[in-house]
Protein backbone atom coordinates (compact mmCIF):
# COMPACT_ATOMS: atom_id res chain seq x y z
CA UNK A 1 0.00 0.00 0.00
CA UNK A 2 1.11 3.64 -0.56
CA UNK A 3 2.61 5.40 2.45
CA UNK A 4 1.19 8.88 3.58
CA UNK A 5 2.23 12.17 5.02
CA UNK A 6 0.28 13.79 7.42
CA UNK A 7 1.28 16.99 8.01
CA UNK A 8 -0.59 19.10 10.75
CA UNK A 9 -0.26 22.41 10.07
CA UNK A 10 -2.95 23.94 12.23
CA UNK A 11 -1.73 23.41 15.70
CA UNK A 12 -4.23 23.47 18.80
CA UNK A 13 -7.22 24.43 16.29
CA UNK A 14 -9.85 22.95 18.02
CA UNK A 15 -8.48 21.21 20.53
CA UNK A 16 -9.71 22.24 23.63
CA UNK A 17 -13.28 21.81 22.16
CA UNK A 18 -12.98 18.17 20.98
CA UNK A 19 -10.24 17.23 23.51
CA UNK A 20 -7.79 16.28 21.09
CA UNK A 21 -5.91 17.69 17.88
CA UNK A 22 -8.63 16.49 14.60
CA UNK A 23 -5.96 15.73 12.46
CA UNK A 24 -3.69 13.31 14.89
CA UNK A 25 -6.98 11.86 15.76
CA UNK A 26 -7.84 10.59 12.25
CA UNK A 27 -4.03 9.75 11.36
CA UNK A 28 -4.69 7.23 14.49
CA UNK A 29 -7.20 6.05 12.84
CA UNK A 30 -6.11 5.61 9.52
CA UNK A 31 -2.76 3.92 10.85
CA UNK A 32 -4.98 1.59 13.11
CA UNK A 33 -6.82 0.92 10.00
CA UNK A 34 -3.57 -0.08 8.48
CA UNK A 35 -2.90 2.79 6.63
CA UNK A 36 1.79 3.32 6.66
CA UNK A 37 1.58 6.58 7.91
CA UNK A 38 3.85 9.31 9.13
CA UNK A 39 3.53 12.72 10.53
CA UNK A 40 5.00 15.92 9.52
CA UNK A 41 4.47 18.53 12.29
CA UNK A 42 4.57 22.17 10.84
CA UNK A 43 4.22 25.89 12.73
CA UNK A 44 2.41 26.27 15.88
CA UNK A 45 2.16 22.04 15.78
CA UNK A 46 5.42 21.36 16.36
CA UNK A 47 4.85 22.67 20.11
CA UNK A 48 2.67 19.43 20.40
CA UNK A 49 6.23 17.45 21.41
CA UNK A 50 6.80 19.58 24.27
CA UNK A 51 6.16 17.38 27.47
CA UNK A 52 4.32 18.15 30.47
CA UNK A 53 1.11 19.72 28.24
CA UNK A 54 -1.31 20.45 30.68
CA UNK A 55 -4.66 22.34 30.59
CA UNK A 56 -6.42 21.25 33.43
CA UNK A 57 -8.99 22.96 35.40
CA UNK A 58 -11.36 24.13 32.71
CA UNK A 59 -14.84 25.01 34.10
CA UNK A 60 -18.14 26.51 33.15
CA UNK A 61 -20.99 27.00 36.17
CA UNK A 62 -20.57 23.23 37.68
CA UNK A 63 -19.38 21.86 35.04
CA UNK A 64 -15.47 20.49 34.81
CA UNK A 65 -13.77 19.81 31.90
CA UNK A 66 -12.29 16.20 33.00
CA UNK A 67 -10.45 14.80 30.16
CA UNK A 68 -8.71 18.04 28.90
CA UNK A 69 -6.42 17.65 25.11
CA UNK A 70 -3.12 16.29 26.22
CA UNK A 71 -1.02 16.81 22.77
CA UNK A 72 2.19 15.55 24.13
CA UNK A 73 0.54 12.07 25.07
CA UNK A 74 -0.89 11.47 22.17
CA UNK A 75 1.95 12.04 19.68
CA UNK A 76 3.51 9.75 22.31
CA UNK A 77 0.66 7.43 22.26
CA UNK A 78 1.31 7.60 17.59
CA UNK A 79 5.47 6.83 18.25
CA UNK A 80 4.78 3.71 20.58
CA UNK A 81 2.31 2.60 17.60
CA UNK A 82 5.19 2.94 15.03
CA UNK A 83 4.03 5.86 13.64
CA UNK A 84 6.86 7.94 12.48
CA UNK A 85 6.93 11.59 13.46
CA UNK A 86 9.15 14.49 11.87
CA UNK A 87 8.92 18.05 12.80
CA UNK A 88 10.33 21.56 11.16
CA UNK A 89 13.28 22.50 12.88
CA UNK A 90 13.07 26.35 11.90
CA UNK A 91 9.33 26.21 13.31
CA UNK A 92 10.42 24.69 16.35
CA UNK A 93 13.43 27.59 16.04
CA UNK A 94 11.07 30.27 15.92
CA UNK A 95 8.57 29.05 19.11
CA UNK A 96 11.94 29.28 21.07
CA UNK A 97 11.97 25.93 22.30
CA UNK A 98 15.10 23.93 23.06
CA UNK A 99 15.07 20.54 21.85
CA UNK A 100 15.72 18.77 24.86
CA UNK A 101 11.95 19.79 26.09
CA UNK A 102 11.13 17.16 23.20
CA UNK A 103 9.44 13.67 23.67
CA UNK A 104 12.06 11.00 22.92
CA UNK A 105 11.70 9.28 19.60
CA UNK A 106 10.63 12.06 17.06
CA UNK A 107 12.80 12.93 14.18
CA UNK A 108 13.78 16.80 12.91
CA UNK A 109 13.43 18.13 9.03
CA UNK A 110 15.29 21.09 7.82
CA UNK A 111 12.63 22.85 5.45
CA UNK A 112 14.97 22.37 2.67
CA UNK A 113 14.55 18.46 3.38
CA UNK A 114 10.85 18.46 2.74
CA UNK A 115 10.99 17.58 -0.85
CA UNK A 116 13.22 14.48 -0.33
CA UNK A 117 10.70 13.66 2.74
CA UNK A 118 7.48 14.57 0.29
CA UNK A 119 9.66 12.30 -2.80
CA UNK A 120 9.40 9.58 0.17
CA UNK A 121 5.98 9.29 0.34
CA UNK A 122 3.28 8.33 -2.34
CA UNK A 123 0.54 10.72 -0.71
CA UNK A 124 0.57 13.97 1.17
CA UNK A 125 -2.05 14.85 2.91
CA UNK A 126 -1.74 18.31 4.12
CA UNK A 127 -3.95 19.28 6.82
CA UNK B 1 -22.19 47.61 40.25
CA UNK B 2 -24.16 45.41 37.82
CA UNK B 3 -22.83 46.22 34.36
CA UNK B 4 -24.03 44.64 31.07
CA UNK B 5 -21.73 42.99 28.48
CA UNK B 6 -23.10 41.84 25.24
CA UNK B 7 -20.96 39.85 22.70
CA UNK B 8 -21.12 38.60 19.12
CA UNK B 9 -19.97 35.02 18.28
CA UNK B 10 -19.51 33.86 14.79
CA UNK B 11 -17.60 30.51 15.05
CA UNK B 12 -18.91 27.21 14.74
CA UNK B 13 -18.34 24.77 17.12
CA UNK B 14 -15.62 21.99 17.17
CA UNK B 15 -13.33 24.86 15.08
CA UNK B 16 -11.44 27.09 17.30
CA UNK B 17 -10.19 28.09 20.49
CA UNK B 18 -12.00 31.77 20.43
CA UNK B 19 -15.39 30.09 21.62
CA UNK B 20 -13.82 28.69 24.88
CA UNK B 21 -12.34 31.98 25.79
CA UNK B 22 -15.32 34.04 24.98
CA UNK B 23 -17.48 31.16 27.48
CA UNK B 24 -15.08 31.70 30.15
CA UNK B 25 -15.34 35.52 29.76
CA UNK B 26 -18.85 35.43 30.01
CA UNK B 27 -18.86 32.86 33.13
CA UNK B 28 -15.92 35.40 34.46
CA UNK B 29 -18.21 38.44 34.05
CA UNK B 30 -21.34 36.61 35.69
CA UNK B 31 -19.14 35.37 38.50
CA UNK B 32 -19.01 39.33 39.52
CA UNK B 33 -22.70 39.32 38.87
CA UNK B 34 -23.05 41.17 35.59
CA UNK B 35 -25.18 40.63 33.30
CA UNK B 36 -24.12 39.23 29.42
CA UNK B 37 -26.19 38.76 26.07
CA UNK B 38 -24.63 36.67 23.25
CA UNK B 39 -25.83 37.15 19.63
CA UNK B 40 -24.99 33.75 17.97
CA UNK B 41 -24.19 34.96 14.36
CA UNK B 42 -23.67 32.86 11.52
CA UNK B 43 -21.77 29.59 12.21
CA UNK B 44 -22.32 30.33 16.50
CA UNK B 45 -25.55 29.51 15.91
CA UNK B 46 -24.63 25.50 15.92
CA UNK B 47 -23.32 26.20 19.46
CA UNK B 48 -26.58 25.47 21.30
CA UNK B 49 -28.12 22.55 19.01
CA UNK B 50 -29.85 20.12 21.46
CA UNK B 51 -29.01 16.79 19.63
CA UNK B 52 -25.54 17.06 19.95
CA UNK B 53 -24.07 14.15 21.97
CA UNK B 54 -20.89 12.70 23.26
CA UNK B 55 -19.55 10.20 21.86
CA UNK B 56 -16.56 7.17 22.56
CA UNK B 57 -12.81 7.58 21.23
CA UNK B 58 -11.71 4.84 19.80
CA UNK B 59 -8.35 6.31 19.41
CA UNK B 60 -7.93 6.24 23.19
CA UNK B 61 -9.89 3.73 23.65
CA UNK B 62 -12.07 5.25 26.12
CA UNK B 63 -15.87 4.92 26.05
CA UNK B 64 -18.75 7.65 26.02
CA UNK B 65 -18.91 8.09 29.67
CA UNK B 66 -14.77 7.41 30.22
CA UNK B 67 -14.59 9.95 27.30
CA UNK B 68 -16.78 12.49 28.94
CA UNK B 69 -16.71 14.98 26.37
CA UNK B 70 -18.46 18.02 27.11
CA UNK B 71 -20.94 19.16 24.13
CA UNK B 72 -20.62 22.79 23.45
CA UNK B 73 -24.41 22.82 23.99
CA UNK B 74 -23.74 21.33 27.74
CA UNK B 75 -21.07 24.34 28.44
CA UNK B 76 -23.93 26.56 27.15
CA UNK B 77 -26.61 24.69 29.76
CA UNK B 78 -24.11 25.05 32.55
CA UNK B 79 -23.90 28.61 32.20
CA UNK B 80 -27.29 28.53 32.06
CA UNK B 81 -27.42 26.51 35.45
CA UNK B 82 -25.23 28.41 37.12
CA UNK B 83 -26.27 31.88 36.17
CA UNK B 84 -29.64 31.96 34.23
CA UNK B 85 -30.99 35.23 35.13
CA UNK B 86 -28.07 36.65 34.06
CA UNK B 87 -27.91 35.03 30.68
CA UNK B 88 -29.82 36.30 27.26
CA UNK B 89 -28.74 34.34 24.48
CA UNK B 90 -30.26 34.81 20.90
CA UNK B 91 -29.10 32.80 17.69
CA UNK B 92 -29.22 34.76 14.52
CA UNK B 93 -32.92 33.42 13.05
CA UNK B 94 -31.94 33.24 8.98
CA UNK B 95 -28.86 32.05 10.04
CA UNK B 96 -30.10 29.24 12.12
CA UNK B 97 -32.90 28.55 8.78
CA UNK B 98 -29.58 28.19 6.25
CA UNK B 99 -28.10 25.77 8.61
CA UNK B 100 -30.96 23.84 9.66
CA UNK B 101 -29.61 24.34 13.11
CA UNK B 102 -33.54 25.31 14.65
CA UNK B 103 -33.40 22.56 17.05
CA UNK B 104 -31.32 24.28 20.40
CA UNK B 105 -31.61 23.29 23.66
CA UNK B 106 -33.85 25.26 26.68
CA UNK B 107 -32.58 29.11 26.66
CA UNK B 108 -31.25 30.62 23.68
CA UNK B 109 -33.87 32.44 21.38
CA UNK B 110 -34.55 33.65 17.75
CA UNK B 111 -34.07 37.15 16.52
CA UNK B 112 -31.90 39.35 14.32
CA UNK B 113 -29.62 42.01 14.31
CA UNK B 114 -32.38 44.75 15.69
CA UNK B 115 -32.39 42.79 18.81
CA UNK B 116 -28.57 42.97 18.86
CA UNK B 117 -28.97 46.94 18.63
CA UNK B 118 -31.42 46.98 21.28
CA UNK B 119 -28.85 45.13 23.45
CA UNK B 120 -26.00 47.43 22.35
CA UNK B 121 -27.66 50.64 23.20
CA UNK B 122 -28.11 49.11 26.98
CA UNK B 123 -25.32 47.82 27.19
CA UNK B 124 -22.20 49.14 29.42
CA UNK B 125 -19.45 47.49 26.39
CA UNK B 126 -19.96 45.66 23.15
CA UNK B 127 -17.56 42.88 22.26
CA UNK B 128 -17.11 41.70 18.47
CA UNK B 129 -15.54 38.28 18.69
CA UNK B 130 -15.57 37.42 14.71
CA UNK B 131 -14.58 34.18 12.45
CA UNK B 132 -11.56 34.47 10.47
CA UNK C 1 -11.00 5.37 -18.59
CA UNK C 2 -13.13 5.85 -15.65
CA UNK C 3 -11.07 7.16 -12.46
CA UNK C 4 -12.12 7.52 -8.91
CA UNK C 5 -11.81 10.13 -6.87
CA UNK C 6 -11.90 10.49 -3.06
CA UNK C 7 -12.04 13.63 -1.27
CA UNK C 8 -12.08 14.76 2.31
CA UNK C 9 -13.87 17.96 3.06
CA UNK C 10 -13.35 19.58 6.45
CA UNK C 11 -15.04 23.40 6.15
CA UNK C 12 -18.59 23.82 7.92
CA UNK C 13 -21.20 25.22 5.61
CA UNK C 14 -21.21 29.10 4.80
CA UNK C 15 -17.46 29.56 6.20
CA UNK C 16 -14.84 29.82 2.95
CA UNK C 17 -15.11 29.43 -0.14
CA UNK C 18 -13.22 25.90 0.14
CA UNK C 19 -16.12 24.10 0.08
CA UNK C 20 -17.77 25.76 -3.34
CA UNK C 21 -14.31 24.85 -4.92
CA UNK C 22 -14.60 21.15 -3.93
CA UNK C 23 -17.82 20.91 -5.27
CA UNK C 24 -16.71 22.29 -8.36
CA UNK C 25 -13.89 19.45 -8.67
CA UNK C 26 -16.43 17.34 -8.12
CA UNK C 27 -19.17 18.08 -10.75
CA UNK C 28 -16.79 18.31 -12.99
CA UNK C 29 -14.87 15.20 -12.43
CA UNK C 30 -18.60 13.31 -12.28
CA UNK C 31 -19.15 15.27 -15.87
CA UNK C 32 -16.56 13.24 -17.34
CA UNK C 33 -17.72 10.04 -15.70
CA UNK C 34 -15.53 9.64 -13.43
CA UNK C 35 -16.39 8.24 -9.55
CA UNK C 36 -16.07 10.71 -6.48
CA UNK C 37 -16.29 9.78 -3.00
CA UNK C 38 -16.60 12.50 -0.44
CA UNK C 39 -15.84 12.03 3.04
CA UNK C 40 -17.06 14.88 4.91
CA UNK C 41 -15.02 15.43 8.49
CA UNK C 42 -15.85 17.67 11.26
CA UNK C 43 -17.66 20.86 10.29
CA UNK C 44 -18.21 19.68 6.84
CA UNK C 45 -21.02 16.97 8.12
CA UNK C 46 -23.35 19.83 8.41
CA UNK C 47 -23.45 20.78 4.53
CA UNK C 48 -26.04 18.24 4.00
CA UNK C 49 -28.65 18.61 7.06
CA UNK C 50 -32.10 18.30 5.36
CA UNK C 51 -33.33 21.37 7.32
CA UNK C 52 -31.60 23.70 5.77
CA UNK C 53 -33.93 26.23 4.43
CA UNK C 54 -33.19 29.41 2.41
CA UNK C 55 -34.57 32.59 3.78
CA UNK C 56 -35.32 36.13 2.57
CA UNK C 57 -32.80 38.92 2.62
CA UNK C 58 -34.03 42.17 4.26
CA UNK C 59 -31.28 44.22 3.49
CA UNK C 60 -32.35 43.75 -0.50
CA UNK C 61 -36.28 43.66 0.56
CA UNK C 62 -36.01 40.38 -1.56
CA UNK C 63 -38.71 37.54 -0.44
CA UNK C 64 -37.63 33.87 -0.01
CA UNK C 65 -38.53 32.98 -3.98
CA UNK C 66 -36.78 36.29 -5.06
CA UNK C 67 -33.25 36.18 -3.15
CA UNK C 68 -33.36 32.02 -4.41
CA UNK C 69 -30.55 31.27 -2.42
CA UNK C 70 -29.71 27.80 -2.89
CA UNK C 71 -28.32 26.26 0.50
CA UNK C 72 -25.27 23.72 0.82
CA UNK C 73 -27.87 20.60 0.80
CA UNK C 74 -29.26 22.09 -2.08
CA UNK C 75 -26.18 22.01 -4.19
CA UNK C 76 -25.21 18.58 -2.85
CA UNK C 77 -28.71 17.34 -3.82
CA UNK C 78 -28.10 18.87 -6.87
CA UNK C 79 -24.69 16.69 -7.55
CA UNK C 80 -26.92 14.03 -6.54
CA UNK C 81 -29.39 14.49 -9.12
CA UNK C 82 -27.08 14.91 -12.23
CA UNK C 83 -24.25 12.26 -11.01
CA UNK C 84 -26.16 10.00 -8.45
CA UNK C 85 -24.80 6.92 -9.48
CA UNK C 86 -21.13 8.16 -9.72
CA UNK C 87 -21.14 10.10 -6.26
CA UNK C 88 -20.47 8.07 -2.44
CA UNK C 89 -20.98 10.94 0.63
CA UNK C 90 -19.77 9.50 3.71
CA UNK C 91 -20.43 11.82 7.36
CA UNK C 92 -17.71 11.10 10.00
CA UNK C 93 -20.21 9.50 12.45
CA UNK C 94 -18.83 10.85 15.90
CA UNK C 95 -18.45 14.53 14.25
CA UNK C 96 -22.47 13.83 13.68
CA UNK C 97 -23.11 13.12 16.88
CA UNK C 98 -21.13 16.04 18.93
CA UNK C 99 -23.15 18.23 16.07
CA UNK C 100 -26.26 17.21 16.31
CA UNK C 101 -26.37 16.76 12.52
CA UNK C 102 -27.77 13.58 12.54
CA UNK C 103 -30.16 14.28 10.07
CA UNK C 104 -29.03 14.47 6.49
CA UNK C 105 -30.64 14.59 3.06
CA UNK C 106 -31.07 11.47 1.13
CA UNK C 107 -27.65 10.17 -0.27
CA UNK C 108 -24.99 10.87 2.74
CA UNK C 109 -24.38 7.82 5.05
CA UNK C 110 -22.49 7.38 8.22
CA UNK C 111 -19.05 6.28 8.32
CA UNK C 112 -15.93 6.29 10.13
CA UNK C 113 -12.33 6.77 9.25
CA UNK C 114 -11.88 3.07 8.28
CA UNK C 115 -14.33 3.87 5.19
CA UNK C 116 -12.12 6.59 3.87
CA UNK C 117 -9.36 3.95 4.50
CA UNK C 118 -10.64 1.35 1.63
CA UNK C 119 -11.54 4.05 -0.31
CA UNK C 120 -8.33 5.89 0.00
CA UNK C 121 -6.78 2.11 -1.41
CA UNK C 122 -9.23 1.61 -4.26
CA UNK C 123 -8.92 5.27 -5.93
CA UNK C 124 -6.78 6.77 -8.10
CA UNK C 125 -5.91 9.97 -6.08
CA UNK C 126 -7.09 11.43 -2.77
CA UNK C 127 -7.26 14.74 -2.01
CA UNK C 128 -7.47 16.06 1.30
CA UNK C 129 -9.22 19.92 1.43
CA UNK C 130 -8.14 20.70 5.10
CA UNK C 131 -10.04 23.79 7.15
CA UNK C 132 -7.60 26.28 8.29
CA UNK D 1 -25.92 57.36 20.50
CA UNK D 2 -22.47 56.12 20.01
CA UNK D 3 -21.21 55.80 16.26
CA UNK D 4 -19.72 52.39 15.17
CA UNK D 5 -16.60 51.55 12.85
CA UNK D 6 -17.39 48.24 11.34
CA UNK D 7 -14.15 47.07 10.11
CA UNK D 8 -14.33 43.86 7.55
CA UNK D 9 -11.12 42.52 7.50
CA UNK D 10 -12.42 38.95 6.26
CA UNK D 11 -13.01 40.04 1.99
CA UNK D 12 -14.71 37.15 0.09
CA UNK D 13 -15.33 34.78 3.53
CA UNK D 14 -18.06 32.75 2.76
CA UNK D 15 -19.79 35.24 -0.15
CA UNK D 16 -20.34 32.90 -2.83
CA UNK D 17 -22.32 30.73 -0.45
CA UNK D 18 -23.99 33.56 1.09
CA UNK D 19 -24.66 35.22 -1.78
CA UNK D 20 -23.27 38.50 0.21
CA UNK D 21 -20.92 39.68 2.52
CA UNK D 22 -21.91 38.69 5.85
CA UNK D 23 -20.67 41.46 7.73
CA UNK D 24 -21.31 44.26 5.30
CA UNK D 25 -24.89 42.47 5.44
CA UNK D 26 -24.67 42.70 9.25
CA UNK D 27 -23.70 46.67 9.21
CA UNK D 28 -26.35 46.81 6.77
CA UNK D 29 -29.14 45.74 9.00
CA UNK D 30 -27.66 47.57 12.46
CA UNK D 31 -27.87 51.22 10.05
CA UNK D 32 -31.30 50.50 9.14
CA UNK D 33 -32.21 49.81 12.65
CA UNK D 34 -30.87 53.55 13.56
CA UNK D 35 -26.86 52.89 14.39
CA UNK D 36 -24.57 55.17 13.17
CA UNK D 37 -22.36 53.24 11.82
CA UNK D 38 -19.33 53.69 8.89
CA UNK D 39 -17.11 50.96 7.24
CA UNK D 40 -13.26 50.11 7.26
CA UNK D 41 -12.39 47.58 4.33
CA UNK D 42 -9.11 46.11 5.42
CA UNK D 43 -6.75 43.71 3.41
CA UNK D 44 -8.67 41.87 0.18
CA UNK D 45 -11.89 43.40 1.24
CA UNK D 46 -10.70 46.86 -0.07
CA UNK D 47 -11.37 45.02 -3.54
CA UNK D 48 -14.88 45.13 -3.03
CA UNK D 49 -14.79 48.57 -4.05
CA UNK D 50 -13.69 47.58 -7.62
CA UNK D 51 -16.52 48.13 -9.87
CA UNK D 52 -17.80 45.29 -12.48
CA UNK D 53 -17.86 42.13 -9.92
CA UNK D 54 -19.30 39.24 -11.56
CA UNK D 55 -19.23 35.80 -10.47
CA UNK D 56 -22.43 34.58 -12.97
CA UNK D 57 -22.55 31.38 -13.82
CA UNK D 58 -22.02 28.63 -11.06
CA UNK D 59 -23.96 25.98 -11.30
CA UNK D 60 -24.14 22.31 -9.86
CA UNK D 61 -25.82 19.85 -12.12
CA UNK D 62 -29.19 21.53 -12.78
CA UNK D 63 -28.83 24.01 -10.17
CA UNK D 64 -27.59 27.72 -11.18
CA UNK D 65 -26.85 30.18 -8.71
CA UNK D 66 -28.93 32.99 -9.86
CA UNK D 67 -28.25 35.59 -7.59
CA UNK D 68 -24.61 35.47 -6.57
CA UNK D 69 -22.97 38.03 -4.54
CA UNK D 70 -22.66 41.25 -6.33
CA UNK D 71 -20.30 43.09 -3.32
CA UNK D 72 -19.31 46.48 -5.09
CA UNK D 73 -23.46 47.04 -5.52
CA UNK D 74 -23.78 45.77 -1.76
CA UNK D 75 -21.51 48.60 -0.95
CA UNK D 76 -22.89 51.11 -3.19
CA UNK D 77 -26.17 50.46 -1.20
CA UNK D 78 -24.46 51.53 1.86
CA UNK D 79 -23.03 54.35 0.69
CA UNK D 80 -26.37 55.32 -1.20
CA UNK D 81 -27.74 54.80 2.23
CA UNK D 82 -25.60 57.60 4.06
CA UNK D 83 -22.83 55.24 5.89
CA UNK D 84 -19.60 56.36 5.02
CA UNK D 85 -17.35 53.75 3.78
CA UNK D 86 -13.28 53.76 4.41
CA UNK D 87 -10.61 51.63 3.13
CA UNK D 88 -6.81 51.30 3.81
CA UNK D 89 -5.16 52.69 0.86
CA UNK D 90 -2.07 50.77 1.74
CA UNK D 91 -4.13 47.55 0.95
CA UNK D 92 -5.29 48.47 -2.29
CA UNK D 93 -1.95 49.27 -3.39
CA UNK D 94 -0.74 46.13 -2.54
CA UNK D 95 -3.46 44.44 -4.62
CA UNK D 96 -2.15 46.79 -7.07
CA UNK D 97 -5.64 48.28 -7.76
CA UNK D 98 -5.84 51.80 -9.48
CA UNK D 99 -8.12 54.37 -7.49
CA UNK D 100 -9.94 55.36 -10.80
CA UNK D 101 -11.29 51.87 -10.82
CA UNK D 102 -13.25 52.27 -7.51
CA UNK D 103 -16.87 53.23 -7.26
CA UNK D 104 -17.84 56.44 -6.02
CA UNK D 105 -17.93 58.06 -2.74
CA UNK D 106 -15.44 56.10 -1.03
CA UNK D 107 -12.62 57.50 1.46
CA UNK D 108 -8.87 56.58 1.53
CA UNK D 109 -7.40 56.14 4.96
CA UNK D 110 -3.56 55.91 5.68
CA UNK D 111 -2.84 53.36 8.52
CA UNK D 112 -0.98 55.85 10.10
CA UNK D 113 -4.02 57.95 10.68
CA UNK D 114 -5.96 54.61 11.55
CA UNK D 115 -5.50 55.95 15.46
CA UNK D 116 -7.59 59.14 14.28
CA UNK D 117 -10.18 57.14 12.77
CA UNK D 118 -10.67 54.85 15.68
CA UNK D 119 -10.79 57.95 18.54
CA UNK D 120 -13.75 59.33 16.24
CA UNK D 121 -15.92 56.71 16.72
CA UNK D 122 -17.17 55.39 20.27
CA UNK D 123 -17.26 51.92 19.11
CA UNK D 124 -14.71 49.64 17.00
CA UNK D 125 -15.83 46.38 15.63
CA UNK D 126 -13.61 44.40 14.04
CA UNK D 127 -15.03 41.17 12.25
Amino acid sequence: MTSVLSVVSTGYRATIEEQDDTILWFTAMCSSAGVDVSVLLEGNAVNYLVTGHDVGGLRFGELEVEHPPVLDRDVADLVAKGVKIHYIREDLDALGVAEDRLLDGVTPVKRAELPVLFSNHGQIWRW
Amino acid sequence: MTKTLTMVLMDPPYETETTTTALRIADAAMGKDHRVQVFAYEGAVNLTMAEQAPHPNPVKGTSVEEESHPTTKDWIEALYAAHGDQLDWINCGLCVDERGAGRTIHGPRRGGPGDFVSWMEASDQTLVIPTR
